[in-house]
Formats: C-alpha cells, structure tokens, sequence
C-alpha cells in the first residue's frame, strides 16, 4: 500500500485554537492548543464529552472554519477552502429538501463531473447497500430521521473520499443497521486507503473501529490522551465486543473519558 | 383551519375501511373545499358589483365618474365586437402585453441574476446595494418621459419602464433569498464538490425560489402599470392610451373598461405563474396529497 | 361665508397660458378683493375638471373647450373669466421636413399633439381639415410635451406638432423647427380657425356660480384686474412679478415667447362674440362626445361678473 | 397514588392505521392496525428498525397528525387537536433560533400562563439541572448538538407534562451525560406519576427505564410483542446494567427485535 | 468572497498569540473592509457624477434636457439658503415626507397584517388573494385622480397613494413569510401550550421577519413614489410639486435636485431601518463576530 508510505500525514491539526465570541460579549474558546495527526490510511475516533469541541475539530479540518491560531494541513499542504479530497457527514444531515433520495446521492458525483448514468448507477449502489432502494424517488421530509441519516451516508461514501471525516453518523440507527453501516465503512476504508476522522459517544464503536482513539478534555478541547487499539483486522464488529481485549481497552478508556464528562457536566453546571 | 401546522379535520373512518373508499372521500373533501372557495369569491363579486350597480342606479354615487358595472359591460362588449377609436382592442391589448411581457421577464431575469449575484457577494452588495436603492426611490413617472426622450415613443421606452417596475422587487428578494438559504446545505454542496456556479445553480437558486415567486406575483401587475404609464406619457396604441382618451373625454365607463381587461390579464398571468411555482414546488409538504 | 377659501387648480401655473393665475396670486389682488385663494397645481389638464364636478376645487383654470364638452355629458360649467381668445399653441414644422410649407402639405405625415382627445387634437385635425386633408391623410401622435415633445421631432417620429410655450422657444431657439401656424395671437388664429378660439379661462360649476355670486364677482374682480396689468405692462415688468422658478437660467427667452404670447390675452376677461362658434365648430366635428349633440353655448360661459368688474 | 387507579389509560391506539402518498403516487403504509395501551403512570418504551413508523406513532399521538383510520384516545376522550397535558421531545430539535436558550426554556411556561419571574426561574432550574447554566444567552445556533438538545430536553420537562412522550432524546449524548439525563427522567416520570413514552434504539436503555417494552415490526408497524420489565424501582440506571436479570431481559428483546430490522433491512435493500 | 459558507479569509496568526491581539487584528480588517467599500462607493459616485459633467460640458448630451452635477448643486443649494417659489424647500420636504411615512407605517403594518392573517389561514387566502392581485394591477397613476376625488386634495389623497405602493410588495411577502416558516417551530410551539395567537406572535413573526423587512426596503422608495405621484395629480406644496413646475418650465437641474433630494431622503430612511432590521436579526449567525 504505498499511499500508506506518504511522508506527510493526511491531517496535522497544530497548535489550533478556535475561539467564539459569546453573546454576552466574552470569548468563549472550543479549542485550545489543540495537536492531533492523523496518518494517511488511519482510522482515529474521537470521543469526549458534549460540547467538547469535537465537531469544532471536524469543521477546521473541512476548511468550513479557520483556526484562531495554529495551522491545520491537509496531506502536507496547508488547509485553504475546501478540499475535494474530503468528505464529511455532518453531525445534523444537511440532504436538499428539494432533491429526492436519489438526487441527493447523485450530486457528488456529478458535481465532480461524473456522466448522470453513471452517477445514477453508483447513487442506486450506495442506496442498495444503506438499504433505501425502495425509497429511491422520496423527498427528504417523506423519510424518518434514521433514513435520513443513510442518505447523508451514501451521500457522502459515493464520493469515496481519501479523507473522511464523520460527525456521529450512525446515532439515529438501530443497532442492526449500524452494524451493516460499520462494515460498509470498513470496507470503504479498507478498499480507498482512506484517512478516516470518526466522533462519536458510543466507546465501543469507537474502540471497535479505529487504529487510534483520541479522548478529548471537557471544553476547551485539548487532547487528553490517545489510545492506539491493537486488535486484529479485519474484525468483524458484530463479533469483537465478546473479545477480552476489546473490553480492556473499552474499560481504560472509559475511566478516563468519564472524569472529563464529569467534569464537563460539573463546570457547566456551574451558574455563569 | 387556523393552525397551519394542523391537517384540516377529516372525516373518521371505521377500521377497514378501505383504501379506495378512504381516497375517495379525501377527494370530496378537496372537491368541497374547491366549491366553497368559489362560491364566496363569486358571491364577493356579485355584492360588489350589485352595490356598485345599484349605488350608480340610484345616484348615490355619480356614474358620471365612477360608471357602473352594466356601463362597463356594454363598453367592452363594444370594443370587442366594434373595435375602439384607436383600432381593434385586441390590437391595443396586445401591444401592452408586449410591452409589459417583454419588461416583465427581462426585469424578473435581470432582478435574478442581480440579486443573486449581490447576493453571493458580499463586497459588491456592500458597495452597490446603496446606488441600487437610490435609484429605486425615483418616481417612474418621472422616468417616463426621460425614458421616451432617449429611447423614443416606440417598444424600447415601455418596455424599460415595465422593465424598471419589476426589476427592484425581484431583486429585493432574490437578494435576501440567497442570503437565507441554508449555510449547511451550501457547506455540504461545497464538500460534495460543487463549484461556486454548482453552488448556485443546485443550492442557491432553488432555496431562493420561494422568495423569488413571491416577488414575481406582485411584480407582473407592475409590469402592466409601467407599460401604462409609459403608453400615457406618448404611444400610439396601447390600454394606456385607451385608459388616456378614456380620461380625456371624461368616458369613466371606457376607463373602468380598460382596468377591467387588465384585471383579467393579470389574472389569468398570476394564474399560469401558480401553476409554473406548483410545478417547482412540487418537492414541498403538501398536507392535501395526504389520505386521511 | 366670504372668509371661506376658494381653491383653484390650474393645468400647470408655470405654463404662459395661464399666467393670471399666479400673477393674480403675486400681485396680491386677491387678498385685495379680501378674498382667501389657494392655488393648486395639476400636471394633466383633465383631471382637473374631475376635481371640480366632484366638488373638491371649486374653481378651474383651464381650457374652455371643457365647457362645451361636458355638457354635452350633461354637466354644466361655465367660463366666468375668460383669459384667453388664442389657443396659445404654435403648430410646430421639423426643420429636417424644408417642404412643408403649409397645412396641405402635412399629407401622410405625422402630428404631434399632446394627447388624444386634448384641444391639441381637435385643433390640429380641425386645421388639415380646412387645408382640404380628409380624415386618414394625417396621423395623431399623443407625445405630450416637452421634453417627449422635442425628442420625438428630432427621432423624426413627428413631423409637425401642437405645443406650447416653453417648447416653442425651445425649438424655434435652436433651430429644429419652425412656426407653421401661430395660434398665440388673435389675428392668425382667425385665420387659421375662421374665428377667436377662447382657451385659457376660469370656469366653475354652473350651480356653484349661482349659489356664490359674491365670491364670484370678487375672483372676477381680481383676474380682471389682472388681465389689464398685462394689457398695460411690458413683458419684462410680467416676468419680474413672476416666480423666478418659472424662468429658470432663461428669463431673456421668457420674455421674448411673453411678448409673442402676451397678445392672446383679453383685455376684460369677456368672452369674445365669435369664440365659442369656433370652438364648436371644432369639437362638432372631432370630438366624439359633442358631435350631434345639441350644445347650448349661452351655458358655457357667463360674463355677468367681468362687465360687472370693469 | 390516586391516578394510577384512574379507569381510562392514558393513551389509547386502536386498530389505527395511517397511510401516505409516496411521489410515485402509490399509498405507503406506516402504520397498520396498530393497538397499543399505555396506562396512567406508566413507562413504555418503543423499540424498532429504522424507518418502520415509531415517529409516525407518537405523532397521532400529540394530535400533530391524524390517523388514516383507527383511533387516538388520550385519557379516555378522542383526540381532538393538541393536547395541553401532552409532552413531546422531537427526535430533531425545534429550538426556536430567534431566542436564546432561556428563552426557549421559559417559552413552555409563558405560553400557558405564567408570570416572568417563575418562568425564568423554572427555566434557570432546569438548565442547571441538564448541565447548561453556563450558557443562558447563547442563540442555538452557537450551541453543539448534544447541547441543543439538552436545551430541547429542558424545553420539554419544564411543563412537567402528564403524558410524556420522546423520540431517541438522548442519542446525541455522550454515556455519562445520558446517565444524568436517565435519572432526571425518572425524577420527573415519579414526581409526577407522567405517563411516558420512550422511542429508543438504545435496548439497554429502553430495559433499564421502561415497565413495558413494545417491539413493533419492520413497517408497516405493528406491534409484535411486549415485554413487561419486572425489575424494581426505584432504579440506578447506571448501576442495573450489571444486573442478569436486566441482561436477559436486553438478550431476549435483542433476539426478537433483530429478527425484524432484518427482515426490514432485506426488505427495503430489494430493489422497489 | 464568493463563497458565503468560507469566512472571509483571516490573517493567520503563531501559536501563543493572545487574544487581544487577535480581536485587534479582527477588529483591523473588519475597519479595513470598510474602507475599501466607501472607497469604491464615492470612486463609483465621483467617476458617474464626472462623467456625466463632462458630457454636459462637452456637450455629448444636452445640459439643457440633462442638467449636470454642478447644475443641480447649485440648484439645491439656491432652494436650501432663498426657498423655493413654493416655500422653504424643508418645508416641501417636510410634506412629502409626512404623506409619505404615513403611507409607508399605515402600508406596511396593513400589509404585515393582512398578510399574516390570510397566510394563517388558507381558507380566506383562497378566497381573497385573487381579489388583492386584481387590485394591485391597477395603475397608481389611474387611481391617483379617483382617490382625490374621493378624499380631497389634502394629505389624506397622497398617504392612500402612498399606502397603496407600500401595501401589496409587503403584503406578498408578510404572506409567503407565513407559508414559509418552519411546520416543525410551529408544532413545538403548540405543544408547548402555544395559543394560536401566541403562535403567530413568537413562532411565525419572527420567523416572517426577514420576508417582511427584504420588503420595506423597497417599499420606502415606493411610498415616495405615491406620495409624489398624489402631488402631481394636484397639490399646494411638496416634492412633487416641485418636479412638476421644473418639468413645465423646462427646469431639468430643478428636476433632478428634486430627485436627489429623494433619494438622500430615503437613503437615511434606508438606514435607518438597517440599524432596526440588524437589531432585531442580532440572533442570527454573524461572521464578522467571530474572533479569527
Ligand atoms: N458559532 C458559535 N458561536 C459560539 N459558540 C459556539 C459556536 N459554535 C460552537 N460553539 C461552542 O463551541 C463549543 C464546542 O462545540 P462543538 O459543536 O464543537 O461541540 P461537540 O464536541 O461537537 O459537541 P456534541 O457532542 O454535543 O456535538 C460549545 O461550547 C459551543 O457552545
Ligand atoms: N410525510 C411523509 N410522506 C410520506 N412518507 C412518510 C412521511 N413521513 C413518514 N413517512 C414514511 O413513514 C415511515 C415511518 O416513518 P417514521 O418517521 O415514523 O419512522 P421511525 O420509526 O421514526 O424511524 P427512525 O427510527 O428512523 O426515526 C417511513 O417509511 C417514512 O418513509
Ligand atoms: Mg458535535
Ligand atoms: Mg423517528
């Protein structure tokens, strides 16, 4: 896998601060000195508390947002607008209300000047495998939330990017169907070599997909500590959580994590 | 009725009661609501007209100035059949359609693409917006006759005054639609790769489109209004110079006729425009599709 | 009651043709007469007689042609002053059109006139009717005036046209057109019309004048006097009194078109014998409203309150 | 407790059906003969695949919308509009943007009558109590998912509503924030003897909160069985977990509910 | 600068800056933005304003029909120290802007009304809008004549011209800003105890408020416009009056001062209802805020 090789990580977030002003005048900073590489082919899950700064994190790296200070560099190069070679499930889909279901997965590819047969044909593929061929000629508001949610997905996974960033994609999802999304991404992942940015709340899926989990401080965001998983691949999810190790590293990360959402929940708690 | 997020009251049905059975009756209830409709709108038609006509009957008010309704009849049924002093009214009547379908695409197209173009910029909306709405506040008819004098008694002149009458209101809100449509959904368009034109043409332009119609609803009877003025201010043809030999001969009847025939024009403009946004709209919630 | 004010709307007080208007107003002869007047200003002369039937002025500075028209509607105004026994118009040739030399040459060309249906109108028609032109061998253009007036002669839209001061001056000034037939004083109007043409008056409702004889007999009074300072004073000495809004940048060009204008003007403010002959002879022929209609002239006009005044 | 004896339940589906127009003109079936009962002061959670009509569900519940047929009774009266007893948390926020976050909070208790000062001083209770005191003036748009829909959740409990009903409330939160939710919940549901109802793909939680959990088939949805939770109250949500008797129960519902969002998942992925 | 989504692009800064220093920065280029805009706004005023000079000086158009800038200074500059014929010019002013505020509030607040209640309820629109947009395609300048017949010759006359320019533009949009607000807002106000009166007060208000406001700010040019078109029609005093007598006397630097008179007029008003319209928008996501 020689992309594996690149000399340059596919995201180095450096130093990055992000500040907000707040309504009542106050800066309110999200990230602060905030370090974090993601290799080219690696798969990182991001966990920490709520409000952390965790989609601020996903929002610098797209390019839709600029750090205060601190650089953010894409595959070497630093981040000016937005790159083609990222993708990102936004925490909050964003499908157009005025495309139906297949329209809305088509629109990567033929923004990207694909011809409209084959987009059409990828968009129906991508639309077998989240399981929304029936829904094909839906309008978003006909869906339910997690139907949504898979469409935001295919959306987003036709472009098969190189540089993947997800906002807790598979939330709104029963477990099932969450199962069927984790091996599609695996596989996506495993086929494009992609670079993959994964938040989430759910610890075991993070720890049952990444190669790293970073774990992030009660805002401002600063790493507190990273996690390099060492299981297997390919692992089957469904499978993994009966595994010993996999429940270690789910345990450690956990008793760190929970200090910080204590945390979290006590200073905010806390009358301004 | 009064809660638009509540479906209107449908009738209760008996489990098992059929799918068809239950189409049909929300098909009645369309068809009712429909006839309802209809029937106050003639009978608001018909109390005004019957007030206007016995009023003028029995001279409280003056039909020396303001006619009547079987007047204006008799006069449009005589420029129909007869022809008008100034040639065939449908002559006249499609001369100012010309002008004020001609001055209404160009000054919708025009107000389009300003709007959005100001509005994707923020530093050319900044810097032009003020001259646009200096401009905006000059009456048009004073513009008129500047318009006649640069560009003559023929078309061009109403045509920019039609043009000039509906280009402020598209752009006005062309302009603020594109500065609602949803960030996120042009942050996601922008990293699904679109182009800024991509941006525009799949993002932009539809979420604008509501705001954009509501402008062109009102801005057709605009573009009638410009043409009339201009037709005032020196045409040879034209409703406006029906309107104006109307007035110049103290002939309220023929002055209420011209209005009348364009009432009914816009009317029949605003109706096929319904038609054309339902068409674009049809991705929207529409509670009567349902079946209750 | 003589404390009420008497509103009055004149088709444009700026215009020459109606200058007693704003000059009765300057000199101060109605607060002299101790009456209370407002003067209203009107772009577009037909409106103004609305205002007046539905009560909302009580007096109109206008054309008298309007008298005769609406009766044969069946309303009654009279003419109580009458200002002017010229129309005060100027039939205007392009200079790029050097062959027309008269009326009869106007064959196939186009006129310009202010509106359709407007006294322009009529008189135009009425004077390539008496060249021996049938109906059809010119055509009526409505260019309003002015500005409108003046471009489209130079676009060659029109070839001749009917307008007043100051679009004349304008004109002759710069050498685009010339006078074809003068209608500003009384010796070429009759003989071009065959008669006076009285224009510019004061007339009010019929029902009105009788009702407020008194505050009739004192506007007489008033605009009387002023028609005899015009008569006694030279154009410039006019002019001083006037607004200088109304001469802007031009005054030497305002009272040059005055003294060409000033001779239209009566002396008395009485309608002259043969005037409103004239003017029905006009309208009989043209205008839609007045032809076969039985029109009694007595009733347009009234000159009880000028002789009264004198 | 006198209201638990109270005859009529609190919410009463029968035999309810409700149909919609899909773009290709055909009827789509969301819900089909559904029965479902829930007594006064009761606590059921509502489980299911993806898409098969548990928004649908609460829906004709709130009286938003009207069943195509079958019948809705609150209380033991029809429904008949929107209830002023009835709670709802929206599975996607519908935070007013235009007003900050007290605000929001405060809307509930204006809206039905009360003076400023006990709204906000409900409101500033509330938000302190889902962790959010620090940020009274932020516009929902300067908040992180998992804080709007905290605010939204503090929207909701502030009317302290009778018949209590949530869509997936706490999936954007991180474990330990969701735990402290958990026991507001349950605070609220005893104080109040509410009657709620819980959507959730979460099973864990649904056992660990519910007296009654309803499996409801791929959609159409119907009911396909109901688990009664005979664990005791009062309960630590954070502590049953360990629990066999819980863990049975999870594996139980597990079983029976995997079979349907298989059978809804092969079925919506044929090609319509 | 195209994209609206990007921020504008900010100095980058080393790690360890502190935050003043950064707000500085920030506050810098935000002033220097501003800077740039005046600048092209006056360059774009001098160089037409020199243009059209020129041109006048050299004759490539006729002064006498287009005036030039310095004409028309010294025009204003007459009337604002000796008065116009017809008075003080501030007092002219004065009344034009009297008839046309209130033809602009008691429009605006009509329209804003009417518009809400026939968007809240579709059974009504249904039955009336038919009838508003046969309204609105009557010509203002036939309607000008009849409403002073009706009302008389004084302010009332003009502000109903004024209202009835103002009335439709913010009546079509008061209306499409109602159908246009969010269904999910609206069910979470209702179940939260929300009267329907309450509904409409926080829920489709606020949320009608940008729909509203992209319409005043074309309507304050129009209700000039009524205002001036009711003075040609007949009138003692006011803007109006004074475009109609330079229009007769050939006076076009009076014309055009007049008219620039209205446009500075409603570039404040314009203003002003920015500075409103921002503050009551201050809710939503600004850039310019953010610290970079
Ligand atoms: N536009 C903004 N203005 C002001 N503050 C903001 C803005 N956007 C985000 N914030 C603040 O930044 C912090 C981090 O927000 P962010 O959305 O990154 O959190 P998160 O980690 O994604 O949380 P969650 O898990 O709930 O999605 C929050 O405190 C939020 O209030
Ligand atoms: N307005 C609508 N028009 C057409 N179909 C609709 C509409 N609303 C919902 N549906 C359909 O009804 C079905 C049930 O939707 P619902 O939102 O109730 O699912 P859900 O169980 O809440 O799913 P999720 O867990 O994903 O939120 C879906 O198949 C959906 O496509
Ligand atoms: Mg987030
Ligand atoms: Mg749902």
């Amino acid at each position: 896998m020689p992309m594996d090789q690149g000399r340059s990580p596919a995201i180095e977030l450096i130093n990055v601060t992000r500040r907000f002003v707040s309504p009542t005048g106050k800066t309110l900073t999200a990230l602060r000195d905030f370090n974090m590489t993601v290799e080219r082919g690696e798969f990182v899950a991001v966990v920490g508390p709520t409000g952390c700064g965790k989609s601020t994190t996903l929002n610098l790296v797209t390019g839709l947002a600029r750090p205060s200070a601190g650089e953010v560099r894409l595959m070497g190069g630093p981040v000016s607008g937005i790159d083609p070679r990222v993708g990102f499930a936004f925490q909050k889909d964003a499908l157009f209300p005025w495309k139906n279901v297949i329209d809305n997965v088509m629109a990567g590819p033929l923004f990207r000047g694909k011809s409209k047969a084959d987009a059409e044909r990828m968009a129906k593929d991508w639309l077998a495998r989240v399981g929304l061929s029936k829904f094909l000629h839906h309008y978003p508001h006909q869906l339910s939330g997690g139907m949504r949610k898979r469409v935001a997905l295919a959306q987003t996974f036709i472009n098969e990017p190189e540089i993947l960033l997800m906002d807790e994609p598979f939330s709104a999802l029963d477990v099932q169907t969450r199962t069927v999304m984790h091996e599609e991404l695996l596989k996506l992942w495993a086929e494009r070599q992609a670079s993959v940015v994964f938040v989430t709340h759910d610890l075991e899926e993070a720890v049952a997909l990444a190669d790293k989990v970073y774990v992030l401080t009660a805002g401002p965001a600063t790493v507190k500590s990273v996690y390099k998983v060492e299981l297997p691949r390919p692992r089957v999810v469904s499978e993994i959580r009966y595994d010993q190790q996999f429940i270690d590293y789910c345990k450690t990360i956990w008793e760190d994590l929970r200090q910080e959402v204590e945390t979290s929940y006590r200073r905010a708690s806390e009358a301004a | 009725m009064a809660n638009i997020a509540m479906e209107p009251a449908a009738a209760r049905f008996r489990p098992g009661t059929s799918d068809t059975e239950i189409e049909a009756a929300a098909l009645r209830s369309i068809k009712r609501r429909k006839q309802v409709v209809l029937f106050w709108q003639i009978a608001i038609l018909v109390i005004a007209l019957g007030l206007w006509e016995i009023s003028s009957q029995l001279n409280w008010i003056d039909p020396f100035f303001y006619a009547s309704p079987s007047l204006v009849v008799d006069r449009l049924y005589d420029w129909a059949v007869n022809g008008t002093t100034e040639g065939s009214l449908w002559y006249n009547l499609g001369i100012t359609m010309e002008e004020a379908l001609i001055g209404f695409f160009t000054g919708s197209i025009a107000g389009v693409v300003v709007g959005i173009g100001l509005g994707r910029n923020r530093m050319l909306s900044d810097i032009f917006s003020v001259y646009i709405k200096a401009i905006n506040s000059i009456p048009r008819v004073v513009l008129a006759p500047i318009f006649i004098m640069i560009m003559g008694l023929g078309l061009a002149s109403k045509v920019a005054l039609a043009f000039i009458m509906v280009f402020f209101v598209v752009f006005a809100n062309a302009f603020q639609g594109v500065r609602e449509a949803d960030r996120d959904m042009i942050a996601n368009a922008r990293i699904l790769g679109a182009s800024d034109w991509q941006v525009t043409r799949t993002v932009i332009v539809p979420s604008a489109m509501s705001w954009i119609f509501a402008s062109l609803h009102v801005s057709f009877g605009f573009a009638i209004i410009g043409a009339i003025v201009g037709e005032f201010v020196g045409a040879r043809f034209g409703i406006g110079q029906l309107i104006s030999i109307a007035k110049g001969t103290f002939d309220a009847a023929g002055m209420f006729a011209a209005i009348v025939l364009v009432m009914i024009v816009t009317l029949v403009a605003e109706y096929i425009m319904t038609l054309v946004e339902n068409r674009l709209a049809k991705w929207r919630p529409q509670q009567s599709l349902d079946t209750h | 009651h003589a404390a009420d004010k008497i509103t009055i709307m004149v088709g444009g007080y700026e215009k020459q043709i109606y200058l007693p208007a704003k000059l009765a107003e300057a000199l101060g002869y109605f607060k002299d007469e101790g009456i209370d007047v407002e003067l209203l200003n009107e772009a577009a002369g037909v409106d103004a007689e609305n205002q007046l039937l539905a009560g909302a002025v009580q007096g109109v500075v206008g054309f008298y042609d309007h008298c005769v028209d609406l009766q044969a509607k069946g309303k009654f105004i009279e003419s109580v002053v009458q200002f002017s026994q010229a129309p005060g118009e100027v039939e205007l040739v392009s200079a790029k059109h050097p062959e027309i030399k008269s009326f009869a040459d106007l064959k196939g060309k186009n006129l310009g006139v202010t509106g359709l249906g407007s006294s322009t109108n009529f008189l135009s028609l009425y004077m390539a009717s008496k060249a021996g032109l049938k109906g059809g061998d010119v055509v009526s253009i409505p260019v309003g005036a002015g500005g409108t007036f003046i471009a489209a002669m130079q676009q060659d839209q029109i070839q001749a046209g009917m307008t007043t001061e100051p679009t004349i001056s304008r004109m002759v000034k710069t050498g685009e057109a010339s006078v074809l037939v003068d209608l500003r004083t009384v010796d070429s109007t009759r003989a071009a019309l065959g008669g006076t043409y009285p224009a510019a008056s004061l007339y009010m409702e019929t029902a009105w004048v009788d009702a407020h004889k008194p505050e009739v007999q004192k506007l007489a009074n008033a605009f009387v006097k002023t028609l005899k300072f015009i008569n006694t004073h030279s154009a410039a000495e006019i002019a001083d009194k006037m607004p200088k809004d109304f001469y802007v940048g031009d005054k030497e060009g305002y009272i040059k078109a005055l003294e060409a204008g000033k001779g239209m003007f009566t002396a008395d403010g009485v309608m002259p014998e043969d005037g409103p002959k004239t003017v029905l002879a006009v309208l009989s022929e043209f205008s839609k409203n007045v032809k076969g209609k039985q029109i009694d002239l007595t009733k347009t006009y009234t000159t009880d309150f000028v002789k009264q005044a004198m």
